[in-house]
């Protein structure tokens, strides 16, 4: 620690000090108006503090870190508890337990089920032993075992046979606005607008094509030469093509919470605008 | 030759500063940018534009609290032109937080309204808003989609009263006002699957122009129905409300937040550009380098 | 039929108010005289069928639309049914369907406590109101004989799933048979992988750590499984190298797995003295503390190479973006396809989707993981042939070819 | 045997999964609902193995006092204080003073204890001990003689203790929101640093980030084409891109969860 830590310490502390006297001034009259003053100022520190970072890692960020992840470690534990163990699973367990917890039972003759989970969520914390650790690996394989059946039926589901049929698309007529009515009508309909016929089958072809050359590019066991080599190349480009407009897309939502930031500090904070 | 090496090394602390300078002085500052407007938000405010004094038009606020900011300065540009051009509104609310949302709205609009503006060099002097002569308020009832057919038929059926609890036959802006067929256009301002039912059961079934104002990840699924004419228009996101306050010549709230995005946008620009300018000089001061 | 005309007073649907109620008889007085030609013609053709394909507790009533909907006077608005236990009533309603339809899904609850309880295996009667503007103006239908619910054991609406349980699971086994019995295999070079056990040597040149983050996904997560495949490898060769390992976790699950993962690896790699336990910690189950922790590693610790595999979500472009600022080699790979333009922008070296679970076969370079590659290679020919078949049948009029891939659910 | 079972477990539990896909009848949605219960309990058991894990962590590097093992002070506190308000309620109005001292006096001993681990000459170890011992019994003293607030050990009444709720809104929600708002800045840097037109595909990626980010800047020419061109990109090649890589990503998952049904792939169990 030098003179310029100290100095720099010094001037937090006391802009921590006016910020908190200034607010409860603000706030008298208010129940609570001490504290809340104090927790305001807290925020607005604490939101500073990360932005610091942007600087360097300082001791003001570290702060904020590790009294972020113990609060948020007791937060979600303190959920947990209550919302599963106390509403969930207790009521089923003993009727004891849930009158101790004034939780009402649910009686069924099914309750011995849910010692099971319990069983094994202890077996879990064998895990802690030396000697029993083997015992966590029976409720990970119940986990894993069970999620991996879901995904592969789920997933088998939505992002395969549903992905595939909807690339099933009219590359020579569009099936509501411009049906396909043999070429001649196809001629004679012939429509060049920005929303007419042949955008639209521009479009579907695009989309087809592009479809088709991703695919290629996933291929793993076919090595990329020839005219394979060059539809790979095609879905590189346009996968490219979409990440940069996605990314480019996603600026604006960040910048809307940068302002959410800076209406914290400058209108609740600092008060500066109304 | 240096200096474009710099351009490409720049500290990225330089990028933060610029960023954060840039982000707070364009949302205190007060001044206005310019907005590109895009023709679907053009055909719904020149639609409006052009109505008589004494038509009706419809407005269905079918949004919840977490969609407010992108949608609610929709619904204050829009109503403050209908009233202003002197256009009466019926507004109903299919999703269930909605009337809390119109409410506020409703209040807001009454206040603003009182005072004198001038929009696009016509002044307007301000008057007071009477609920029942400029506006009527439907509310809220579940099943939007019967409720939707519903209205379809006649108003009085899924809403008899209106909001407040007055029947909609002693109300004096609804005399022989029946069903969609007295209202010029119906407005749909939606943060969900509502806009699909008001586009199948409503414009399906009845016929009536129909106009959205959609949140911006929403956007672009519907313009299919504009191209098929299902739809005049789409305002979609911040931006689509910024650009029909462009148009009214009101700027509000998408308009500030615009003015951020605006300068944000074109601060990352500046330095993808500095960088890239940077890059090829080197670039061509080393092939040059290796060339002698 | 007393009930019935009390429910139909009471029709709360479109809540009708008492005012106008008030104003309502004025109206109908003069109408009383011809007041039967206001009363629409019945629903025809009721029938009423369990629904198929459903745990039970449902019935779908169908019927042909009254002669007034539509055509004739044109003055029904609505359908309302109406469910009861006995032939005899009380009769419930229990939904209604717009004018023009001719078919209502009555779906009940299976809590037994609750309201909207159908009962499985139990006569239920079904009667319809063709309904207009006026809801006191209605015209019931004749009963329906009785029908009853059921759950069933198969859903046919999935058959399209099943053959692609069936198909998939065949490719899969032919490949990995082909493959024990010692075909070789052609896998593409993936640049993100190649690239980890150069970087794991450069952390071993300058003495620095390597970081390997999981992502926030759950040990069930596929793409968290993949990830420990590939962190088995990354520790194996990190034991060898006697370089150190930081492995941050979110979720309890995965820190415990990523801790027998490495374990073995350094078991593997016959250096099981060198492994700490404290090298794989949970830090917390909140992700943007978890994103400041693991950054503020990044800025003390300086690791050599992040390596960054899993499910990610906002995160990603915090924890890339302040590694790059380290001076780290940094490999990234996800399936969370949001968040794959921010790794491919910031990070050296990225894992597109598939190839995040390629990678753990290619890694291992098992004969079983890499006949299930080419099964996966071949599902992918198949979805290019489809979708060619697919678009001949959609502009040729082959409307039967879609179809077959329709999964109701 | 100790091996052995848990693969076999995966594949019973996995087998079960896909067939349950296709069976609607009530038994088999029972089952399902069963098993996912299970899942979230066991679950929350894991909880307090990463709890543990944190607190050791935590301890350890106090222990060893490592450079920045003061500020672990701060996370075992902050943890503390959590759970305290988790599980107590005061019974006033407001901010009651004894509770106020009960929380200060409880973080205090448990500074107390963490100093007593980290050092080791004995002189300190006597003092960290009094001093830890001195603040156990001034908390419990209060615990018991103030009325102004209490346990609430039996009811989720902890979560409504109004400190709880602060904590929330003023620690955590700010953080939360300033990290979060961090990407605003790192997006840019990102951007600038890589956006090069390098090559081919850096290129693409570059043009179509500008194109999309230009979409509603009226200040550069041609703006209404920029416009059109950037809504373009998003509706149709990106569909295309979408399609492709859910598409493989979506076999990659269904090939990784057979695989590990099927006991193939078996990293995950600590084997590599």
């Amino acid at each position: 620690m030098n003179r310029s830590t100290y100095i720099v310490a010094a001037v937090v502390v006391l802009l921590f000090a006016l910020s908190w006297v200034l607010h409860t001034l603000a706030m008298s009259g208010e129940a609570d108006g001490v504290t809340r003053a104090f927790m305001v100022t807290m925020a607005a520190f604490l939101t500073l503090a990360i932005y610091s970072f942007l600087y360097k890692d300082n001791a003001f960020y570290k702060l904020a870190e590790h009294l972020y992840v113990g609060v948020s470690a007791a937060y979600w534990m303190c959920q947990g508890f209550w919302s599963t163990i106390v509403g969930n699973l207790i009521p089923r367990l003993s009727e004891g337990a849930s009158n101790f917890f004034q939780q009402p039972y649910q009686a069924s003759s099914w309750n011995v089920a849910y010692w099971i989970p319990v069983i094994l969520g202890i077996m879990l914390l064998m895990r802690l032993t030396k000697n029993y650790g083997w015992m966590s690996r029976w409720p990970l394989a119940l986990i894993v075992g069970t999620t991996a059946g879901l995904n592969f039926v789920r997933y088998l589901r939505s992002d395969f046979i549903v992905q595939v049929s909807s690339t099933f698309v009219p590359l020579l007529g569009d099936k509501e606005l411009h049906p396909w009515l043999g070429f001649g009508a196809f001629v004679s309909n012939l429509d060049l607008s920005a929303t007419g016929q042949l955008a639209a089958l521009a479009t579907n072809w695009v989309v087809f094509l592009g479809v088709i050359c991703g695919i290629v590019y996933f291929f793993f066991s076919k090595e990329h030469t020839g005219v394979f080599g060059r539809a790979s190349r095609v879905g590189i480009w346009i996968l490219m093509i979409t990440f940069g407009a996605s990314f480019g897309y996603t600026v604006m939502g960040r910048i809307s919470l940068l302002v959410g930031r800076i209406t914290f500090l400058f209108r609740d904070w600092l008060g500066l605008i109304s | 030759m240096q200096t474009f090496e710099k351009l490409m090394k720049l500290d990225r602390r330089w990028v933060y500063l610029l960023l954060i300078i840039v982000c707070v002085w364009s949302y205190i500052a007060d001044f206005t940018v310019p907005i590109l407007v895009e023709p679907e938000v053009r055909s719904i405010h020149s639609f409006i534009d052009s109505l008589p004094e004494g038509d009706i038009v419809m407005i269905a606020i079918d949004y919840d609290p977490n969609n407010l900011a992108e949608l609610h300065p929709m619904t204050y540009a829009m109503v403050e032109h209908c009233w202003r051009n002197k256009v009466k509104t019926i507004f109903t609310s299919l999703s269930q937080n909605g009337p809390g949302m119109c409410d506020q709205a409703l209040r807001d609009l009454t206040d603003s309204m009182a005072l004198d503006r001038e929009y696009n060099g016509v002044e307007y002097k301000g008057r007071e808003i009477v609920n029942g002569i400029d506006y009527c308020f439907l509310g809220y009832k579940p099943y939007f989609a019967i409720v939707i057919l519903g209205m379809g038929q006649d108003f009085r059926l899924p809403f008899p009263t209106d909001y407040y609890g007055t029947p909609l036959d002693s109300i004096p802006m609804m005399k022989g006002v029946i069903n969609y067929g007295q209202c010029a256009c119906v407005i749909d301002i939606s943060g969900g699957n509502i806009t699909d039912a008001w586009i199948s059961y409503g414009q399906g079934r009845f016929g009536f122009p129909l106009a959205l104002g959609l949140t911006g990840v929403m956007t672009a699924q519907y313009y299919p129905y504009l191209g098929s004419g299902q739809v005049f228009g789409i305002m979609g996101g911040l931006l689509g409300a910024a650009q029909y306050e462009e148009l009214a010549d009101n700027p509000g709230r998408a308009k500030d937040g615009m003015r951020v995005q605006l300068f944000a946008h074109m601060v990352i620009i500046l330095f993808i550009v500095m960088g890239n300018v940077g890059y090829f000089a080197s670039r061509r001061r080393l092939k040059q380098e290796g060339r002698a | 039929m007393k009930h019935k005309l009390m429910i139909g007073v009471l029709f709360v649907l479109f809540g009708m108010s008492s005012l106008w109620a008030q104003t309502e008889p004025v109206e109908a007085d003069s109408a009383v005289v011809d007041s039967t030609e206001l009363y629409p013609a019945p629903v025809s053709h009721l029938r009423a069928t369990d629904k198929p394909n459903d745990h039970g507790h449902a019935i779908v009533v169908e019927w042909e639309t009254s002669a007034d909907d539509g055509g004739g006077k044109n003055n029904v608005v609505l359908y309302q049914v109406f469910r009861s236990m006995s032939f005899d009533g009380p009769f419930d309603s229990v939904g209604t369907a717009p004018a023009g339809e001719g078919r209502f899904e009555d779906i009940g609850s299976k809590d037994r406590s609750s309201s909207s309880f159908i009962p499985d295996d139990t006569d239920l009667f079904y009667q319809i109101d063709a309904v207009t503007a006026d809801p006191a103006i209605r015209t019931p239908s004749d009963i329906l004989d009785p029908v009853q619910s059921s759950g069933q054991w198969f859903n046919t609406g999935r058959v399209p799933v099943l053959v692609a349980v069936l198909i998939f699971g065949l490719l899969t086994g032919i490949f990995v048979t082909s493959a024990k019995r010692g075909r070789e295999l052609y896998v593409r070079p993936i640049g993100g992988i190649e690239a980890v056990d150069d970087a794991i040597g450069r952390a071993t040149e300058m003495g620095r750590p390597i970081l390997y983050v999981l992502g926030l996904g759950t040990a069930a997560d596929v793409a968290t499984i993949a990830s420990f495949t590939i962190l088995s490898r990354v520790a194996k060769r990190v034991a060898e190298y006697q370089t150190e390992l930081i492995v941050p976790t979110y979720d309890p699950i995965v820190m415990s797995v990523a801790q027998e993962v490495v374990k073995s690896s350094y078991f593997d790699a016959g250096r099981p003295e060198d492994y700490k336990e404290e090298c794989v910690f949970f830090v917390t189950q909140s992700q943007f503390a978890y994103v400041a922790a693991v950054n503020g590693i990044m800025l003390r610790e300086f690791p050599a190479t992040n390596v960054y595999m899993g499910k990610f979500y906002a995160e990603s472009l915090l924890l890339a973006e302040t590694g790059s600022l380290a001076g780290s080699i940094q490999i990234s790979g996800t399936d969370e396809i949001a968040q794959i333009p921010f790794f491919i922008v910031a990070c050296d070296y990225t894992l597109i989707g598939e190839e995040l679970y390629a990678a753990s076969a290619y890694l291992g370079r098992e004969p079983k993981l890499l006949g299930s590659l080419k099964a996966q290679d071949w599902a992918k020919a198949a979805v290019v042939v489809l979708a060619i078949v697919g678009l001949v049948a959609a502009n040729f009029g082959w409307l039967e070819f879609p179809t077959l891939f329709r999964v109701i659910d | 045997m100790r091996r052995q079972i848990p693969f076999a477990l995966v594949f019973i539990f996995g087998i079960f999964m896909v067939f349950q896909y296709f069976v609607p009848h009530e038994t088999s949605e029972w089952a399902y609902e069963f098993l996912l219960d299970w899942i979230i309990v066991i679950g929350i058991f894991a909880l307090a193995l990463g709890i543990w894990s944190l607190f050791k962590v935590s301890v350890e590097k106090i222990k060893l006092g490592k450079e920045g093992a003061k500020y672990s002070y701060l996370t075992l506190v902050g943890l503390y204080l959590m759970v305290a308000f988790g599980f107590t309620q005061q019974t006033g109005g407001s901010l009651g003073f004894g509770y106020f001292v009960w929380i200060v006096l409880c973080s205090a001993c448990i500074v107390a204890l963490m100093r007593l681990r980290a050092v080791s000459d004995s002189g300190a170890k006597r003092m960290w001990g009094m001093v830890s011992l001195v603040t156990l019994v001034a908390a419990v003293l209060v615990a018991i003689f103030d009325d102004a607030w209490a346990f609430f050990l039996y009811t989720p009444e902890g979560l409504q203790n109004s400190m709880f709720r602060t904590f929330f809104d003023y620690v955590m929600m700010p953080i939360l929101a300033t990290m979060f708002s961090l990407l605003a800045f790192y997006i840019a840097s990102a951007a600038y640093r890589a956006f090069r037109a390098r090559n081919v595909l850096a290129s693409l990626l570059l043009i179509a980030a500008l194109l999309v980010m230009s979409r509603f800047n009226p200040f550069i020419p041609g703006a209404e084409y920029v416009a059109k061109a950037s809504n373009w990109l998003m509706n149709v090649p990106n569909l295309a891109a979408q399609r492709a890589i859910v598409i493989g990503i979506g076999l990659g998952i269904v090939a990784t969860a057979l695989k590990v049904i099927l006991g193939i792939e078996r990293g995950y169990m600590g084997k590599g």
